[in-house]
């Protein structure tokens, strides 16, 4: 048995080096990006494999889904403009460069990292998890332990919207040269099950792997999806409407939450005693619901048009 | 061992010819059009008899339940994508061998 | 073996940024760099003993800041793309090279 | 409540609230912006008093202790850098505030307010923080911010933004790798409690190695510093400003930070030797290219990238055995660099608005509307040349001094080519503006005087950083842990 499990471990890395190879040197720009999706599932795999079950979620959900859904409508973007043949590659000396260089570096980070004892944080997490408000260790870093790191995160995440917002309108939506009545079909079909699916990974984070994230990014795919399926964005970019509000709502929580320690005497998101577990939810709620919509504004790669400019080219 | 995990293996067993010869479909059949019959027919089939395979094995009916749920999510997208991908290539212009 | 993997991807995702002259190929090489850096501290989380929750958390923070990074570097491609009409032609020049 | 543990949240929570607000409701921006700048301001001020009276401390966040928890830290340095922040984001924020609207271009000028102040709160994060892995956290909202900023001003800006984001996520991934050693090797991610546990060894070395590439990437040290011209030089006038004052300061606060806490045991004279090759190295590289540049900002941007040289002169002194000097002398002039620095940028700003353009043939003739701005221009070179009283002045006495003492003559010399390189680039640009024959913008907006106040407050500040000598020498007199 373990040697079938050997055997599955090295065909998975081999697989995870042939894609990353190809993602970073196939000629085909589509070629290299759908190897960097399928590169993002297996990863997802080999994180279960490596007893990190909620990395997996949020790998395969954003690592590979968001990202690869990003990454394939830009390309889709790029690929109409005529394209010039300019060289892929420098030519020339870069193996006799790179051959050497890289076994260096490869054999120093290997010595190095075969060098570590990996003590680890484990029996700290244990001695706190009781008073952490939830039971699964991950969350507890999360929102408790390092819950200043989070609201920077997901601090990122606004922000990089509100960059995407900046640099200009968004693109019109893609109109398939065929459409297909299947795919709309599947949208209406799906959609409940992706909020369902949401909803229960945000349910289950308290005690299991799950949480915010991974919820966030499966509510979001399934927002990607719809628009895949002809749906309009239905995002506003106006100051009027709700939708700024909710963006910013995960950001906003979680600031409150942070102030409301310094407000009561203690340290900066210290959550007065006993009440560590309903701020966890509250917090867990309001940023599933933002990174859900984060991440579908990602997507929109620009601010999205007001009503009735959809005809306008750009 | 018990007579469900005999039963369990029994299936999963009878699925992998399913997905290999898909597979094999994949790789040696002459246009997108076949490939795309080969993979979607065949490897549902497949991996419909190896989710119930391990859900039987498993021994769980809660379990089984979530393994079928998997394989109709997963005969749902792979029936649109095939769907999908063949309109693109027929968007295209690429005719289907032989014709 | 996980160790080596990672080793192997940081030096992949190294060479495809320095060498690609596309800028999607760099930025995919980039988030190859970035996966090969996680898969290294979740490495590091199975070795402990017992096992540590800590960079799976840290891991999951930067799977985030990688999507919004990766999301802003597209909307950039896009808009210049959209000016040059040339998608090859936008290359971030030589890297190592001087500016103006 | 006194003013020590609230101030830092007040400087975290504070601009990134205001940031929300005014994302939702762009009608309020400026005012929004303008009053917590000026609260951001005043509370710096107040805690970097607190700080003097009662020395550095540390606070965790959440109720956790290290290792399982973060914590900040705040000592004389980072509230020196917090109020200097404070102080180049309010004279950024009333500067453009009171420029004539950028002509339109594709990016929506409306989003300068919440960027603006997402940038000050990543900053404020930056400066507090004191877990490595919360640093890179805070790296990427700055960079990401930075990114936005200097995309705003569309056309060329937006191809240098798109390098500088490659370039910095490069540097931020090679230091996380860096963090993620450290990490297997002690469990710990917390600048004091890894202070106690490093000792020399392979695996630190290579984390040291990757942390401090990163961060030299991140500061454009040469030579890696082929983003920073483009980036710097092509952005508005206030985000130029704020990127060379302080954006780079915090890359190179990182390298200062880690070198002299978590990492000093490993600080040999090898290393420090290079990494003061490598600051000569880029005092001349760039002082030489500011001399060519036909460009005011590109003039001033090539300068930054030559004026973070001397900062790195600190690694070698110190390591000779000077450490107070070299310390308190390479953050004074961080410090004086950052505030003259951003006058320079504010007041090349307005100088362009004026002749609507910046080569610096174009710059002569009639300066109505823009004297004030000339002057600032004329302070801030003074103190970035190192004329007494200024605070470059005093910085580079202090490193002279470490110098001599030392019998490091190759960092004296240095200090000495450095300074006659920037007096000859800056006096390059201040002819400039007394010939004859120049050009007025087409229709030439009538330009508040606030922009030119606006330089000149920070090139006074700049001036006047080195009549505080004493107080400076009191507060950055505590060296985290000077290197064994």
């Amino acid at each position: 048995m373990a040697l079938v499990v050997l055997a599955f471990d090295l065909l998975l890395a081999a697989a995870l080096i042939w894609l990353a190879w190809q993602a970073t040197r196939a000629a085909d720009l589509f070629h290299a990006v759908v190897s960097f999706i399928v590169f993002g599932l297996l990863m997802a795999l080999a994180w279960v494999r490596l007893e990190a079950p909620d990395v997996a979620l949020a790998e395969a959900a954003i690592g590979a889904g968001a990202t690869g859904a990003l990454l394939l409508s830009a390309l889709d973007r790029l690929a109409r403009r005529p394209r010039r043949h300019a060289p892929l590659y420098e030519p020339g000396t870069a193996w006799g460069f790179w051959l050497p260089a890289g076994s260096a570096l490869l054999a120093m980070l290997t010595l190095a990292a075969w060098n570590l004892p990996a003590p680890g944080l484990g029996n700290e997490i244990l001695a706190s998890l009781s008073a952490s408000g939830v039971e699964h260790a991950v969350t507890a870093v999360l929102l408790n332990f390092r819950a200043l790191d989070t609201l920077l995160e997901i601090g990122v995440l606004l922000l990089a919207a509100v960059v995407i917002w900046a640099l200009g309108q968004a693109p019109p939506p893609l109109v398939p040269s065929m459409p297909s009545p299947a795919l709309p079909a599947l949208g209406r079909l799906l959609f409940p099950i992706f909020v369902l699916v949401a909803a229960y990974l945000l349910w289950r984070g308290s005690h299991g792997p799950g949480g915010a994230f991974p919820a966030g990014a499966v509510f979001g795919a399934g927002g990607i999806l719809m628009l895949l399926a002809g749906a309009r964005p239905w995002i506003r970019s106006s100051e009027h409407g709700p939708w700024r509000l909710i963006l910013s709502l995960g950001m906003a929580v979680l600031l409150a939450a942070g102030v409301a320690g310094t407000l009561s005497g203690q340290d900066f998101f210290q959550y007065p005693k006993g009440t560590a577990a309903s701020f966890i939810l509250v917090l867990e709620v309001a940023a599933g619901l933002s990174i859900a919509l984060l991440i579908f504004a990602l997507y929109l790669r620009g601010k999205p048009r007001e009503h009735g400019s959809w005809g306008a080219a750009e | 061992m018990s007579a469900l995990e005999w039963i369990g293996s029994l299936l999963v067993f009878a699925g992998i010819p399913f997905i290999f010869l898909g597979t094999l479909g994949l790789l040696r059949f002459p246009d997108v059009y076949t490939r795309l019959h080969a993979l979607a027919k065949s490897d549902n089939v497949g991996l419909g008899l190896v989710c119930i395979g391990l859900g039987v094995q498993s021994g769980s009916v809660a379990l089984l339940l979530k393994l079928v749920l998997i394989w109709v999510l997963m005969l749902i997208a792979s029936a649109t994508a095939a769907g999908l991908i063949a309109r693109t290539a027929l968007a295209r212009g690429l005719r289907p061998w032989g014709t | 073996m996980y160790l080596s993997l990672t080793g192997v991807l940081f030096v992949l995702g190294l060479h495809g940024l320095f060498t690609a002259r596309n800028l999607l190929r760099q930025l995919l090489s980039l988030n190859i760099l970035t996966t090969s850096v996680f898969l290294l501290f979740v490495v590091l989380a199975r070795l402990a003993e017992p096992l540590d929750d800590v960079p799976h958390a840290i891991v999951l923070t930067g799977i985030v800041i990688t999507i919004s990074t990766t999301a802003v570097a597209l909307a950039l491609v896009g808009r210049l793309a959209g000016r040059t009409r040339d998608d090859d032609a936008i290359t971030a020049g030589d890297p190592r090279g001087d500016a103006e | 409540m006194s003013l020590g543990p609230v101030g830092p949240a007040i400087l975290f929570a504070l601009p990134l609230a205001a940031a929300i607000v005014v994302f939702v409701r762009p009608r309020w921006s400026v005012p929004v912006a303008l009053a917590a700048g000026a609260v951001q301001f005043a509370v710096a001020l107040a805690l970097l008093g607190v700080v003097l009276e009662q020395g550095a401390w540390r606070q965790s966040i959440g109720g956790w202790s290290a290792p399982l928890g973060i914590g900040w830290r705040l000592d004389g340095l980072a509230a020196a850098l917090l109020l200097m922040t404070a102080a180049v984001g309010l004279a950024g924020a009333v500067f453009h505030a009171s420029r004539p609207p950028p002509p339109a271009v594709v990016p929506d000028p409306r989003f300068f307010w919440p960027l603006w102040l997402f940038l000050w709160g990543g900053l404020n994060a930056l400066f507090l923080a004191a877990d490595l892995f919360n640093v890179y956290v805070a790296l990427e909202f700055v960079s990401i911010a930075s990114v936005g900023l200097i995309g705003l001003a569309g056309g060329a800006a937006q191809a240098a933004a798109l390098r500088y984001l490659l370039a910095t996520l490069l540097g931020s991934t090679i230091y996380l790798l860096g963090v993620a050693l450290l990490y297997g090797r002690y469990a710990a991610l917390d600048f004091a409690l890894l202070a106690e546990r490093v000792e020399p060894g392979l695996v630190p070395a290579i984390a040291a190695a990757l942390m401090t590439l990163g961060l030299l990437l991140k500061a454009a040290i040469f030579p890696l510093h082929f983003w920073l011209p483009a980036a710097h030089g092509r952005a508005l006038p206030a985000v130029s400003a704020v990127l060379s004052a302080v954006v780079i300061a915090a890359a190179y606060y990182l390298l200062v930070r880690l070198w002299f806490g978590p990492l000093a045991p490993l600080l040999g004279t090898g290393v420090a030797t290079l990494l003061g090759l490598l600051g000569a190295a880029a005092v001349m590289w760039g002082g030489l290219l500011a001399l060519l540049q036909r460009h005011l900002k590109m003039l001033i941007a090539y300068s930054t990238m030559s004026q973070f040289g001397y900062g790195l002169l600190v690694f070698p002194l110190a390591a000779a055995g000077a450490v107070e000097q070299a310390w308190t002398g390479a953050l004074v002039l961080v410090l004086a660099h950052g505030l003259a620095k951003a006058a320079l940028f504010l007041a090349a700003g307005a100088i362009v608005l004026r002749h609507g353009g910046g080569r610096l043939d174009a710059l002569g003739g009639d300066q109505a509307g823009v004297l004030i701005a000339w002057v600032a221009f004329a302070i801030a070179s003074a103190s970035l040349v190192g004329l007494p009283p200024s605070g470059g002045f005093l910085g580079k006495w202090w490193l002279a001094q470490a110098a001599l003492a030392t019998g490091g003559y190759l960092w004296l010399a240095v200090l000495m080519a450095g300074t006659a390189l920037t007096s000859a680039y800056l006096w390059r640009a201040l002819q400039a503006a007394l010939r004859a024959g120049g050009e007025t913008a087409a229709e030439a907006p009538a330009l508040s005087p606030a922009l030119g106040l606006c330089a000149l407050l920070l090139a006074l500040g700049a001036a006047a950083l080195g009549l505080a000598a004493p107080m400076l020498a009191r507060l950055l007199d505590a060296v985290p842990g000077g290197p064994g």
